[in-house]
């Protein structure tokens, strides 16, 4: 089992849940937070608005999901199709990470490994 | 007063009552996450501390008889003034009494400590407010005898917070790690719709009366708001490619402290120029702010200040003689009404910012007094550190 | 009425209006972040369904002619009133009747059952509120012709919610899991600012006129909430080296309560005496209510209540012949008022407590009715399982 | 005019101002979260812009002598107009005209290119707005020589606004991906409230005196506003065992809107006829929406033009002889005043219909114009893109 | 060492935390996620409030803990006690996953491994 | 490659990350979350404001960062040095766990491994 977590950019994420859905994921969830990379230049107002100024950290989605194995390229494809931007990708349409996961369990059976996600 | 005119100043010395939440949340909105209770409170408090102090001693201070610099003490607890016409003066200019110095608080947020802002807040009431108000207000104060225009307190209220404002951020010194984006915006525009609104009360109230003045007062109140708002968007936009909410309400204030002196001495044009030069400056001074080394936080000087100043000094410029009974501006051919109001000008920023700087100092070395909070209480962030209080709690379990 | 009196009393009406939804960001903002639209649909109901009743038949309950105890029948569907005076007075009167039922909310958040919700709102208004408003605001109402003083309500709308919303506390029962921190403090403190600003309308509107009642109302409004808040900020920050917003939010808030009673009877330093009991008796309140085993949520009785009952004696005390036409209080040597105003309070508690419990307990057997969520609904949030909807939407996708 | 008037129209005026950022906020709660600065901007720049351009050119062009279409250029610059009853006159309607196009926008929130909004928000206000202001309101407008009833601008502000809602959500086109959930409901309320309590000057306000025409219509506003709101809230409830808060907030304004003609007309019983048919009607309407390939993202049609056109409908139902002066409704037997009615209408609708599409389709074309963002900014959310900011910073490091 | 991490209901995040303590917890934190799996049917009310609709996606909350090795079993017992449902488990109750960590430092004093957490 | 997460008092963000920039860190993203842990004792009102409760939970930030495997200890010590409270370390100061990751993806080009990062 692995999970596979893709930072990217917020209004993807629409996107890369059908994607998710369409290659077969059985589940996932997603959250916000502040992310620094190579990307600057969200350029935003401070203070009262008279001036604006470069974030070097920016918004970003962070969208998990836990799959078999064997579903990691397909995964990773369907993410990377769905996340990278219209303009056929540029810096700051974010990364994927893929880490081993041991167990999983469901809560409401008890259901164990494979099956439970 | 007749009736109509009682229940114009009753709802005026309400909206004016409302300018200061809606301050609170203007800068609130303006301050980072951690600090928007603090902010909030800074203003809010004023409303608690200066009601007290008003009805104690602060309006005879400021009204009472005494001489051409300050009132006395024949006043105080509002003693012998009878529900009536001076009673409901003392609760209208009590309500600007309250906000002044709510207006200070925008330099010195996320860091001052709040205990000694209190004892701030009564101190400099009765020192500093009461006497500029006495000057400018009272029968016989002596920037009136010189006929100085100040029609609902651009000097008295604006330029005095600003010089102010600018005292104490210099004394506190700068944040040690400013926030960069604003944390809400829409308390922003909320705070600036509510200052607005509020603004009707402060303007044409200040003519005393539901009359033609109040008329005229509202109108070129709204028109200076609304052009130096529009002239900030333009300016914003056409210098970034995109228009600051922020920016927009900031203007939106530049006009109301611009045309606040004025609002009984011109009509819509001149408030069209009043606001034009009120966009122009507050957006230039705040632009240049950051490079000053004064950590004048949210702009107070910028805004309050230029504003004021360029509200005194356009009010010599823009005066109707029509509207004055007689008193002429520059435009008019008389530039002598322009040397009054720098006068008038002088007179508050020196006095303002030297009697400021004093009690500060003072209050920064009475021992359990101290202008500043700890380090350790300033990277909490003042909410936590002294209200004991989170202003979002969205966490799962809560 | 002449166009100044009718200017400020609709006013007035439209102040006190605001009043609900300034109560629903106050309570809103208290709750746990899964039922702050539940709470506030809780106060903004009361406007939508006590409007209606009022015009179809609560107006006619409460100030038909009927006897000393209650109106009539006769002006149902407000027949027969002419636009004038009193249709002024029926729609004045309308904005306290839907202000005090939201009151009681405040001890039911988080648990209480909506849609019976909305049945004990018709209820209650019908046979709590009109009587009582009938006893001491109608002609022949036998507390009004005992001369019991109640300016602007404090029996009548907060005695009144207070005591109704133990009943509803004890009947519905404690909350299972109680947030610790209010979700949104910023909404407590401009629900209090919009009370304050809407208080200025209840108190200074109740005697219908734009005139010198108002006008001391008015100061003595704003005097006894700044005084009670302050009181609470001092109290919070000595007790825990902290000042609550929330805490001087509610201050406020006891003082506005305590000076209703009293704001046609006292002038300002009876006002600060006012308020600074309220602020001592409120805080105090507020810190044993956890002790008592009623999960009154908000704490009305602890504000309402305790206030309420604290202004309508300190008018026995503090009472001045001066404003009452005669009526003289303690402090003047006659200590028979206070007599009356106890009597008054003790009416108002027993009807209240006893009328609002049989209707809950009759509520709660009713197939189909009954007082409080399942477990799930109640785990879930009132938000989502009575309306469908989170109160703030932030995650990526939206 | 008196002075209990001219404090009345003085306070109808600020009342009326503040409903503008009320809708600001109960469309910005009502947007997606990365889209409620931009939406708040919509309403809130109408303020800026149209407050400059109705004291250039546009109040001379609805109000200036003309002839019976439109009106001239005499009183350019209020030129001619001194304090006094006309300029009040002048300042109430400049309200209007500033709200009426910010309700347009709740039909473009999250799409519609910022810059080219505040060209088409000059243009619209003199080429639609100003003639119909002076089709139903000068003295020798060709609706008011007709004697059709609109008494506080159901035609010109609402069925005004919807129509051209219609127009632009037709030629800006749909939103790529809409948000499902509000973001903000509480903003929706205060909102809604703010709007309530502003449309007591709206309506109230609209008879130009502190009089009984005024008591009554305060009366009926608020009686539609909670009859429709409650209506909204037991169909909710009914048909899917919720109610929702924003559509009892959206039920109260489509009270309000309905009743906005009518108020000068119509008692307390046929201000619970309007709000009965308003709070069904709407709601009927908002169902129905999504079935439509246009998407008017707020259901401005659905609330302001449907409500609208049952208000001016209504209003010839309901009419009472004894408020207008001897003109019948339908129930006292004379059905000639429904025509007169729904002749207003469908000329309001067909001229604002076609011009405003004309407008906008001319505005498409013209380079360095367009009607939209691009896709790229749209997906972004307009916050950032068009005004650089984020409405809420709550991260760690802010 | 190892990761627990267990997506529930916010709602249960009160018990399961108490659980947590129970179970000789040493420490843990959670935030809320937007979550969609195979449970259907959060109705919301969407626009003007007029219609529902069903969120495919709800608000869940994560809450993590990193543990011995040998605590897996209690642990997971603890979370699906305090999780599952009143009514006795039902979809939508969350899952729990584990995973492998290599170390872990505590700031304060620098210690390592085991006795870190 | 390995992720290092650190979770740590929100205040003390802007240090961190500086470090970890300072420390040659290519990315990292943080957001905020509720953290129970050895600290007791953040004072908050509760209810109206009367009296103080100390809450068991609080406030925290988590700052993620995947790295390469040798820049282990490099980033911790960067890590540890900003998060440390000014006073020379104390309880709450939080925790920094380590765990394995297998791959990384980056978006915009499709490149995996340790350049992606
Ligand atoms: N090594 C990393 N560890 C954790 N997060 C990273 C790392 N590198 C990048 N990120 C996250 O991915 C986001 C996108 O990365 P960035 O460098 O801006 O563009 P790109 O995706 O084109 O490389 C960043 O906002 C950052 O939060
Ligand atoms: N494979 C998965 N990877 C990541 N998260 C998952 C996975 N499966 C389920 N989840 C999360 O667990 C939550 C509960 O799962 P769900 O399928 O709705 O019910 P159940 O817990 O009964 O299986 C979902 O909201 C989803 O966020
Ligand atoms: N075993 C753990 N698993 C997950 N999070 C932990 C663990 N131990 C501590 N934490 C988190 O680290 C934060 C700091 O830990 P704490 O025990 O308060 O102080 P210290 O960092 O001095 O050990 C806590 O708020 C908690 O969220």
């Amino acid at each position: 089992m692995i999970r596979i977590e893709a930072i990217i950019k917020p209004e993807r994420v629409a996107h890369v849940s059908d994607a998710l859905v369409n290659a077969g994921c059985q589940g996932f969830f997603y959250h916000n937070v502040t992310g620094q990379g190579r990307q600057r230049g969200v350029e935003v107002f401070v203070g009262r608005g008279g001036q604006m100024a470069s974030r070097s950290s920016v918004p970003k989605t962070i969208i998990t999901t836990i799959v078999a194995d064997e579903m990691q390229a397909k995964v990773i494809d369907a993410i990377v199709g769905a996340a990278r931007s219209a303009e056929g990708g540029e810096i700051g349409d974010g990364k994927i990470f893929v880490s081993p996961v041991s167990d999983a369990i469901r809560v409401s059976d008890g259901q164990h490994g494979g099956d439970a996600i | 007063m007749d009736s109509g005119s009682i229940a114009w100043l009753l709802m005026a010395s309400a909206l004016v009552f409302l300018m200061t939440p809606g301050l609170a949340f203007f800068y609130g909105g303006l301050s980072r996450s951690r600090n928007v209770i603090s902010t909030i409170m800074l203003s809010f408090m004023s409303i608690a501390v200066v009601s007290v102090v008003w009805v104690l001693w602060g309006y005879s201070l400021a009204f009472g008889e005494g001489n051409a610099y300050i009132g006395d003490l024949s006043l105080i607890g509002l003693k012998g003034i009878a529900p009536g016409d001076d009673m409901l003066f003392a609760v209208f200019q009590m309500m600007f009494a309250i906000i002044t110095p709510a207006l200070i608080t925008g330099a010195i947020v996320e860091r001052f400590k709040f205990t000694t802002y209190l004892v701030f807040l009564v101190i400099w009431i009765t020192v500093v407010y009461a006497p500029i108000a006495h000057w400018v207000w009272a029968g016989n104060g002596w920037l009136l005898e010189m006929d100085a225009l100040d029609f609902a307190g651009g000097t008295v209220v604006h330029i005095n917070a600003a010089v102010a404002a600018v005292a104490a951020a210099i004394l506190v010194g700068k944040r040690r790690s400013p926030g960069m984006e604003p944390a809400n915006i829409p308390y922003v525009v909320i705070g600036a719709s509510l200052l607005w609104f509020g603004w009707f009360g402060f303007n044409a109230g200040s003519g005393l009366a539901a009359d033609s003045v109040a008329i005229n007062a509202f109108l070129v109140t709204n028109t200076a708001a609304a052009t130096a708002a529009l002239t900030w968007g333009i300016l914003s936009q056409v210098q970034n490619g995109k228009m600051s909410a922020a920016g927009v309400a900031t203007g939106a204030v530049g006009g109301l402290v611009a045309i606040t002196p004025a609002a009984g001495a011109v009509g819509a044009m001149g408030a069209l120029g009043v606001g034009l030069g009120a966009g122009l400056l507050c957006y230039a001074a705040v632009l240049l702010r950051p490079k000053v080394a004064i950590d004048d936080s949210l702009d107070v000087f910028a805004v309050h200040g230029v504003g004021g100043i360029w509200g005194a000094i356009a009010t010599g410029i823009f005066t109707v003689s029509a509207f004055t009974g007689g008193i002429e501006g520059l435009i008019e051919g008389d530039a002598s009404q322009l040397g009054v109001q720098i006068v008038a000008v002088l007179a508050t920023i020196a006095y303002s910012f030297i009697v400021t700087f004093v009690i500060l100092k003072v209050l920064d070395v009475i021992p359990g007094m101290g202008l500043r909070v700890s380090e350790r209480e300033e990277d909490q962030g003042l909410d936590i550190s002294a209200h004991g209080e989170r202003a979002f709690v969205g966490d799962g379990a809560d």
